[in-house]
């Protein structure tokens, strides 16, 4: 966010009596959730890193936690935190023309528009800049013809934020544009995608001649990567604004019941996440109720699998420590994802050994109303959602240690590079 | 011992392999697990009629034609490979080797002609909801009641046990534990006292029940008490059928993760090009070929009555469990997003493996009992 | 508690690195290894007065820095890194823990200073030939005749046992078991009675003894009967301790096995660009990042005096053994033939791995004491 | 073997008659090896399978079974077994020419000359055919320079075995050549090379200028990697022959002790190679003596090998089996190598948990007179030698499996190709 730099002037003591008094002011439970976060967007409030002319005060990372405190100690809501809509949040303030700005971003924060991310499609999904889904100039418009997949809330989004191919005869990573796709059109189908685990948390998304206008291209034409990998680097940092919506989940009043109805709409496709991570949290009570905990080989395994979690926790807080201190992250954060994939297997692995012959069983009959089943056809997904662990390994090795990338076999004009023919 | 199969088995083989390409394409098998009873009716009579199947391992003098484990151990492979929905598993290799084992001569006589012929389908149950695998499990009793025995007790875990036509009890005689005072005895599906409720399995083309018995009348197969051997020698044998059919299903996904991993292009190249999937592939194909090694082993050993049948049962059956599950994990992982969905059929094979790792007991459970059984 | 070392910290090891670059070179190393005593009066000289590294984790009033744990910590993740010849884990880890957890005031007053001074060498005596970590292996025992403590027993694996100038011993009063009846005694080196063996050890640069005792006279530290408490903290402390060894040794073998792999040129490019190579690094870099985690977090619980140690010095030990000898084995692997010959430097920190990972207890050992020790 | 398809006319029972009754003419264990093998390769009997024109009768595999039972039944010898030797014989009679053959052949069968394998080198290693020894013709002989490494039997080898470079300017594989080199010249150098585990079973071959007649280029100039995929495809079957004088090792008599002496100078340098596959056979004692098989946690360990070993054992069988029966022999050959190094992997860790304390000490401290030190210091190389694990994964993936090769960064001139520069 190069804008985010024109900080303020505030200090510590001026920013925190300012917000208290605006608070005091302003903040009123008995809003509704919309009134609320327009009088907050429009207060500067809302989003204190950004920069003022775009709902923000323009302070440090470090300022805005002051804020946050304050409005933590008067139980007072932010802004909307839906998944996506933030993601497109941040790719618009950093990318987006001031009409576009103008256009989208109050209304993200209100929670008035939800939105989707149009990124995978079945043909590319480690290899993201290999979409081939075509966005056609007719003159007037963008055609657009395709399909997306693992589009989650699809089906009630207002808007999708697009990757499509827009050159063919330029090398891969450059042929690509960023759109805002409307997604109440004709040419827009959604259909929901139903996983191993029953669960259909996703969708694909399938695109006939659906319409952009010209003046929905965020950035450039051409320059479509660039401004994913904006979008992508903001997509492991949700999970810190969800923790922040569990604070608020006992307090009683309608705007704390509106937001509660909010959350569990975004959270509902994230249902079964907990289980995709294996719920190490369950094994102790597990081991102990069953009597698991008394044979020496299952505790050497449940050993195994508290130590590999234990240190994946303090691994990432390490990194974060770091951060705080202001020096450089170290090799701590990228390796969560890959640590998070281990843990899981681990956990799915001691799941079963406790489980024994009810392992077999599923829906109510299975161990905790079905948890324990949910868990064995969860994990797999974790060591393939949101980049392969075989793409971690990738990252690891050539970003945080050095090591030389392979030879590529997708130079040249995209039109030339061999795809898969689905 | 034998390393190889014989021609006569090649063909056998190929016979099966020819029918269930036909008949269990994955369209059937979710058809079929869709549904309570999880099989069709049609396919086992022509499984029976047309290649005898059922009659595989049975002696001829009752029905069956007279071959053994090594066959009755290449239809399982096949089964495994395919996921054919039939009571197969429940009514061939679990209440036939019971049978063939613990029932007298008359009573043989008696029960497995029509399970040869495919007309009666058996189960056999012996688990409870304790899980336990074996003979110190069993809690449910045998109370002589005037001539006639009545069952009080829980099984679970029951395959087929809500379908099945005849039920083989394990039993206890009040008091006795361990090894000592079991019994088998045979039930039928409308016997009084008797409760049979379908559990909801992972593995939907692998149908379980929960039996109850509250004084249900049961008929005693054998000699009263001395079913423990009987009971060992059949879950020995069970335990090779399933590593065979383990090794089935394992070889079906390397199969599939293969070929995708040739077709799939990412980054200009295929998938399977890249060491990453490409070593992953080597990796799963050893263990698969071990696993194999172990389960065509043991049947052979099975054939050839070797002492050492349990330790080899166990062994196969450790073995198998593993290479299946890391097969079916790796074929989802190499498949990516699409092997998660409910489209793709890798998951079908996956609830397979889950449940095959834990019937029979697990494969921490069989290396125990591979330690116990096997001369160091 | 703290995720991470303050300034101080970070520039006292940076002191400690400097120091080891210049005087721990491998061929320093295989000089020293190659001798009996296995390390350099002079450099230990150095190691005391310019650094006053022995003195570290003593109290300031008896004549140590009054450092803690966490910089005990940090000089033996660096002695681990440059694999330092140096009596260092027997004297200034071992012995002297056991000192201040076990001795009173009064002894401390006379034993600590000239280990910290770095005068004087000593060691802590209290596995035996059993090879059990705990004070349950303990059998030497310490007979009462005429007012004075007489030894009789054998302990082995006894670090730098041969060179150290003072032995601090574990034994037990006759007819007590467990951790009952056990007391600290120290022993001259030339005591009577005493024979003391060089062992010959895999790891050339950790010297091992056997001491045997007969009716060798030793002086009680500490109360009579009381020292099970004092040797588990100490027992503690040292697994953190070798914890943190453990992971500098394992760094330095993740970046020996990168720095190769980006040099050596296989096919036309450097092995580091193929998938194998590289997705093993990635795997031993979480790995060794994970046991440092665990082995910064015992040590900073160590110094929190947390409740939990035994339980996170296990944790800390099993991971950390684990990440070295996955490090040792992955890295010979990654240079090849090479990595095999004597002439490669490797095989210096495999053999420290091996020996590091059965050192006060193989993870297996750890990963039980874990499960005893932790609340679930 | 081209040569040896001219099939004689024996039959099972007419080959019996005729090999019995020159044994019972011949043989005579009083005589020399040397005049016993002289006599024996004369006769045609010491190699059947080879051409009758060279020491051989020309008849099949199945055949020449009939001649080694018969050999075995009265105990006589055969042709020297010296690992090397066996490739060098193998290769020249495959490639070499008449004079070659008959320059060579006796003599290595006899065992009066000694050979090695010049192939490895410090910069070329996996990449066997990146090989930079340089042989450059003269006008009159061929001048080498460069170093080979891994050479087993260097010190004492009379000839050997050549690959180096001839050509710079073409692909990497066309420019090499395959030559006989004399080992006793000035300039040529062998250096021993110690291992981590102390011995010292390979050299370092050092060419200064080393010469070569211009006849003893095997095949032509420029078709030596040709020839040396020969040598290498015969590599792996050598365990059989010395499992074959194995049988031998307590029948009394001059011939026998002979025998053993030279079969002692070929194996000393593989002393330490059953200790290298980890030792399975010892660990059931091991874990009895120590009374570590009474630990649950162990006796999972042990069973994992157990199983791992046996499995590997079987699948040999199976594969042995398939050939026997005249079958593809299937996957199961290829895995061998990969297997045998999980085992002896999985069995260092089991003699470690076995051994506890025990396991930091070394020679005659160590359990076993050393043999459980040598062990956990002889496993690394298993992986390595002979072509590393991840090598055998690419040809079980490549060969086996199907897949597709990795692109390649060493076409074009060999010259232009990036190199170790060591």
């Amino acid at each position: 966010m190069a804008e985010s730099n024109n900080m303020s002037n505030y200090d510590e003591a001026s920013l925190r009596a300012e917000v208290t008094a605006w608070l005091a002011a302003n903040w009123d439970p008995q809003l509704s959730l919309i009134d609320w976060r327009t009088r907050l967007t429009e207060s500067g409030w809302a989003m204190p890193q950004w920069p003022a002319q775009w709902y923000g005060k323009g302070v440090s990372a470090q300022l805005a936690a002051v804020v946050a405190e304050e409005f933590a100690a008067v139980n007072a809501l932010g802004v909307a935190s839906g998944g996506p809509g933030r993601l497109a949040a941040v790719t618009i303030l950093e990318h987006g023309s001031d009409a576009q700005k103008a256009q989208y971003l109050q209304r993200i924060l209100t929670g008035e528009d939800a939105w989707c991310q149009l990124f995978s499609e079945p043909g590319s999904g480690s290899d993201l800049a290999g979409s081939t889904t075509r966005a056609d100039f007719d003159g007037s418009q963008w055609l657009i013809n395709g399909q997306k997949v693992w589009t989650t809330s699809a089906h009630h989004a207002t808007y999708g934020l697009l990757v499509a191919r827009t050159d063919w005869d330029v090398p891969k990573h450059q042929g690509l544009s960023y759109f805002v796709l409307d997604m109440q059109q004709p040419g827009v189908e959604v259909h929901q995608l139903r996983q191993m685990n029953g669960h259909a948390s996703f969708n694909e998304v399938f695109f006939t001649d659906a319409r952009i206008a010209a003046d929905q291209v965020l950035s450039n034409v051409g320059n479509g990567w660039q401004v994913a990998l904006t979008t992508l680097a903001h997509e492991r940092r949700l999970a810190d604004v969800l923790r922040a919506t569990a604070a608020r989940s006992k307090l009683e009043g309608p705007i704390y019941e509106e937001e509660r109805a909010e959350t569990a709409i975004v959270m509902e496709p994230y249902q079964w996440y907990p289980q995709r991570a294996g719920r190490v949290d369950l094994v102790g009570a597990r081991a102990k109720s069953t009597g698991a905990i008394n044979d020496p080989a299952i505790r050497q395994e449940i050993a195994k699998l508290l130590i590999m979690s234990q240190t994946a926790e303090w691994t990432a807080r390490r990194a974060r420590a770091a951060q705080e201190h202001g020096r450089p992250q170290g090799p701590e954060g990228s390796l969560g994802k890959l640590a998070s994939s281990n843990v899981a297997r681990a956990a799915s692995h001691v799941h079963t050994l406790i489980s024994g012959a009810d392992a077999m069983l599923t829906g109510s009959d299975s161990p905790l109303d079905g948890i324990i089943a949910e868990i064995l056809v969860s994990v797999p997904a974790i060591s393939i959602a949101g980049g392969t662990d075989e793409i971690q390994r990738n990252i690891i090795a050539e970003r945080v240690l050095g090591m030389a990338k392979e030879p590529r076999a997708d130079t040249g004009p995209f039109r030339d590079v061999p795809k898969n023919t689905v | 011992m034998q390393f190889s199969f014989s021609d006569e088995q090649d063909q056998f083989r190929a016979i099966i392999q020819r029918f269930l390409r036909e008949k269990s394409p994955t369209t059937e098998v979710r058809r079929l697990m869709a549904t309570e009873r999880g099989y069709d009716s049609e396919i086992w009579r022509q499984l029976a009629e047309q290649l005898g199947l059922p009659a595989i391992h049975i002696p001829e003098i009752h029905g069956g034609s007279g071959f053994g484990p090594v066959e009755l151990c290449i239809v399982m492979e096949e089964f495994g490979r395919y996921l054919l929905c039939a009571p197969y598993f429940a009514s061939s290799v679990l209440a036939t080797t019971a049978i063939m084992n613990g029932a007298t001569a008359a009573e043989q006589a008696e029960l497995l002609p029509p399970i040869a012929s495919g007309e009666r389908i058996a189960t056999l149950a012996f688990t409870e909801p304790n899980g336990r695998w074996d003979a110190t499990g069993v809690e449910l009793t045998a109370d002589l009641a005037g001539g006639d025995y009545l069952l009080s007790g829980t099984k679970s875990f029951v395959l087929d046990g809500c379908s099945a036509e005849l039920l083989i009890v394990v039993a206890r005689e009040p008091g006795t534990s361990g090894s000592q005072g079991l019994s088998f005895f045979r039930v039928e599906p409308d016997a009084a006292g008797l409760v049979r409720e379908q559990l909801q399995s992972m593995d939907a083309t692998r149908k379980l029940a929960r039996l109850t018995f509250t004084n249900t009348p049961g008929i005693l197969l054998g000699e009263l008490g001395s079913a423990a051997a009987a009971l060992s020698r059949t879950l020995s044998l069970a335990a090779i059928a399933l590593a065979n059919e383990m090794v089935g299903g394992a070889q079906a996904l390397l199969d599939s993760a293969v070929s995708y991993a040739k077709m799939r292009v990412q980054f200009g190249r295929t998938i399977g090009s890249f060491q990453a999937i490409k070593h992953k592939c080597a990796d799963m194909l050893l263990e698969v070929e071990s696993a194999k090694s172990a389960a065509y082993y043991a049947a052979q050993a099975a054939a050839d009555n070797d002492s050492d049948l349990p330790a080899l049962a166990s062994l196969a059956k450790a073995c198998a469990s593993d290479a299946y599950m890391h097969t079916a994990a790796n074929c989802i992982q190499i498949h990516g997003g699409i092997g998660f969905t409910w489209e793709n059929d890798t998951h079908l094979w996956f609830k397979r493996a889950k449940s095959s790792e834990v019937f029979l007991g697990d494969p921490s459970y069989h290396r125990e009992l591979l330690m116990q059984n096997r001369e160091l």
